[in-house]
């Protein structure tokens, strides 16, 4: 039955894969990329339990943590063009969300 | 074909290695051989992880219900190898920023350009 | 059914390699790097190493894209178009690809038990380390003890290229081209003021994360875990506050001269266990001679030198985001 | 007992695996950014937690549940959150949602394509 969920999960990551090689816009690809993050997390707790040696959770713990962080840095990169208080968006003459191709 | 097979890891690694190879000597932006680099970096983590896995063991902690597990040592070296990797690509991003700000642009064949024309 | 989850773990790395070679758009170039960490977490959780995988974990999907990102900041965002492909570059490829297969076949098969590797030292690691250090995690015991020196090591480079990306992006202050310093907005003023969803959810998350990285640092003993992974979880909390709460709030949490005095209080922390146990009669990083029991020795050895591997690690890293966050970007 | 657990486990697995594949589906066939935020929604709670829940169920009560819980608890919070950034950055970016006047002129490639 682990091997029904972990075909699933791997095809629902090939779906988040296309779509962040596809695009066409840059919230796109973050919205595929933190998809695909939650999804690695599913997959590492479905292996434990294939390999038969489920107590490595910890790992999916951390990712459930990271990729939040991660994903309000893009979100806040794209927003503000930098990480720094002075950033704001005058500043961000050449971030990318004045090209979102 | 079973030769493939058997080896295929190796093989994905090669071909991986050869990609990040290829977008250091090929690309002449810096941010993106950087992130070659990455690549390559992440085949050699492969390649060196692979050579470790023994078929019908186990992760190397300790369990009263194992008697296989896969060779520890790989990993010891891919563990420190990775935050290492952080720190230099931190080195280089820096570096990235630092030419960035006295030649005004991230391309290397411009910034030849420039060296030449001084 | 392992070896098809890896196969395809594996060909969803090759299309992303793939794709990060064609695409122009620096900032999808980041984000595949981040889904192509999340895809080598994966495939080292198949093959086995939950210690490396959790490593991954942690530094690929946050810090790694967030030192990017801030690279891009400070940067341009897009690569310039270039036409058709080089011929040099591609044959160089070609012909170091086509040895390296050579070689590759030649290789013991994947996942045998009888390669040269498994037959040197791991064999001693695997059936000693139980009962020399006394700890069920075998890859912490290699790390910590046995090749303890190693490890120091690889904390003395993180150390160094903390100081490294320091002097180089750090020292200028926030000096704009208009000459004037500019003054941060003051607290509660910084950014993603109007982001209350996010404010909230990071205030309840925080907590939890420092807690996780404790956890993940004295439980490294016993499972996946220890000093590098841990440091990386709190600096990861701590961009977190950073990046909602703003930057000047993040430095009355930790004041700069907090981390700069952190980075080398780890280093000398590991080191002086080492000196620690030349004076009480046993060899440099010898922990067996730290308590009156050896194994007790090598469990507070290895406790004391993971606090000291984490302590750095978690300061480098935030100075590592301070360094790029900080720094005024040049206007072009 | 044993077959009553069994089964609870198969039929929370598998529903948790078809949401991940409708929301897999939707990110991919959606036509635009705002829309395909449902597709990730569906893999990230429903998805997710059913599989979670399966997971936690085939367990019983032992401290790798409690993890389980953990990550569920997270992700329950972390994604919709992410989900509603997303779509304030694309919002305040000024990437407008896909109309109806829209799709009569570009039904062919289906692509959310910005103002």
């Amino acid at each position: 039955m682990f091997i029904a969920a972990t075909v699933a999960i791997l095809l629902t990551m090939a779906f988040a894969i296309a779509r962040m090689c596809v695009g066409p816009t840059i919230y796109d690809r973050i919205l595929a990329v933190n998809m695909f993050g939650t999804k690695t997390v599913l997959l590492i707790a479905v292996l434990g339990y294939l390999s038969g040696r489920p107590d490595f959770l910890d790992i999916a713990l951390v990712y459930a943590l990271i990729n939040f962080i991660g994903t309000i840095a893009v979100l806040k990169f794209l927003r503000y063009g930098g990480f720094g208080d002075t950033h704001d968006m005058e500043d961000s003459a050449g971030s990318p969300d004045t090209e979102p191709r | 074909m079973t030769e493939v097979m058997s080896h295929f890891n190796y093989l994905v690694v090669v071909v991986l290695m050869m990609t990040g190879f290829y977008i250091v000597i090929a690309k002449s932006n810096l941010v993106k051989k950087v992130v070659g680099l990455n690549i390559f970096q992440v085949s050699v983590f492969l390649l060196y992880i692979s050579m470790g896995k023994i078929f019908g063991g186990t992760a190397p902690i300790l369990d009263d219900r194992f008697t296989v597990y896969s060779n520890p040592l790989p990993h010891v070296l891919i563990l420190t190898a990775i935050v290492v990797g952080v720190a230099t690509t931190a080195l280089a991003g820096a570096l990235i920023v630092r030419v960035h700000e006295a030649y005004g642009t991230i391309e290397e064949d411009e910034i030849h350009r420039q060296d030449g024309d001084a | 059914m392992i070896e098809a989850v890896n196969t395809l773990l594996l060909l969803f790395m090759c299309v992303t390699a793939f794709t990060i070679v064609r695409q122009n758009n620096l900032f999808a170039v980041v984000m595949l790097g981040s889904v192509f960490s999340l895809l080598s977490a994966g495939m080292f959780v198949m093959l086995d190493a939950v210690d490396v995988a959790f490593t991954e974990a942690a530094v690929g999907a946050g810090i790694s894209t967030i030192l990017m990102l801030g690279v891009l900041s400070l940067t341009k965002s897009r690569e310039r178009v270039t036409f058709g492909t080089p011929t040099l570059p591609i044959l160089l490829v070609l012909i170091s690809g086509a040895v390296l297969v050579y070689s590759a076949l030649g290789m013991p098969e994947f996942g045998s038990a009888d390669a040269p590797i498994h037959q040197h030292v791991a064999d001693r690691y695997i059936e000693q380390s139980g009962t020399e250090v006394g700890l069920p995690n075998i890859v912490t015991s290699v790390l910590a003890s046995y090749r303890g020196f190693d490890t120091l090591g690889e904390v003395t480079v993180i150390f160094t290229a903390g100081i490294g990306v320091m002097l180089l992006l750090g020292l200028r202050r926030r000096t704009t081209e208009r000459g004037a310093i500019e003054e941060p907005p003051a607290p509660g003023e910084g950014h993603m003021r109007h982001h209350l969803v996010l404010r909230v959810t990071a205030k309840l998350l925080i907590p939890f994360i420092l807690l996780f990285a404790l956890y993940v640092q004295f439980h490294g003993d016993f499972g996946p875990g220890g000093g590098f992974q841990a440091g990386v979880i709190f600096a990861a909390a701590f961009v977190l506050y950073a990046l909602v709460f703003g930057i000047k709030n993040a430095l009355t949490v930790v004041p700069e001269w907090v981390t700069r005095f952190l980075i080398a209080a780890g280093v000398l922390l590991y080191a002086g266990v080492g000196v620690a146990s030349l004076f009480m009669g046993g060899n440099y990083l010898d922990y067996g001679v730290l308590a009156h029991e050896p194994t007790h020795g090598q469990h507070l050895g290895i406790l004391l030198i993971e606090f000291g591997v984490g302590t750095t690690v978690a300061a480098v890293m935030i100075t590592l985001f301070l360094s790029f966050a900080r720094r005024a970007r040049k206007k072009t | 007992m044993e077959m009553v657990n069994d089964i609870i486990v198969w039929a929370l697995l598998l529903t948790g695996s078809v949401f991940a594949i409708i929301g897999g589906i939707g990110i991919l066939r959606l036509p635009d950014v705002y829309t395909r935020l449902h597709g990730a929604g569906i893999t990230d709670t429903m998805g997710a937690g059913l599989i979670l829940l399966g997971l936690a169920v085939h367990e019983g009560f032992t401290l790798i549940t409690v993890k389980l819980f953990l990550i569920f608890a997270f992700l329950i919070n972390t994604s919709p959150v992410s989900s509603h950034a997303v779509a304030n950055a694309a919002h305040g970016a000024g990437v407008r949602p896909l109309l109806d006047d829209d799709l009569e002129t570009d039904k062919a490639t289906g692509s959310g394509d910005p103002a």
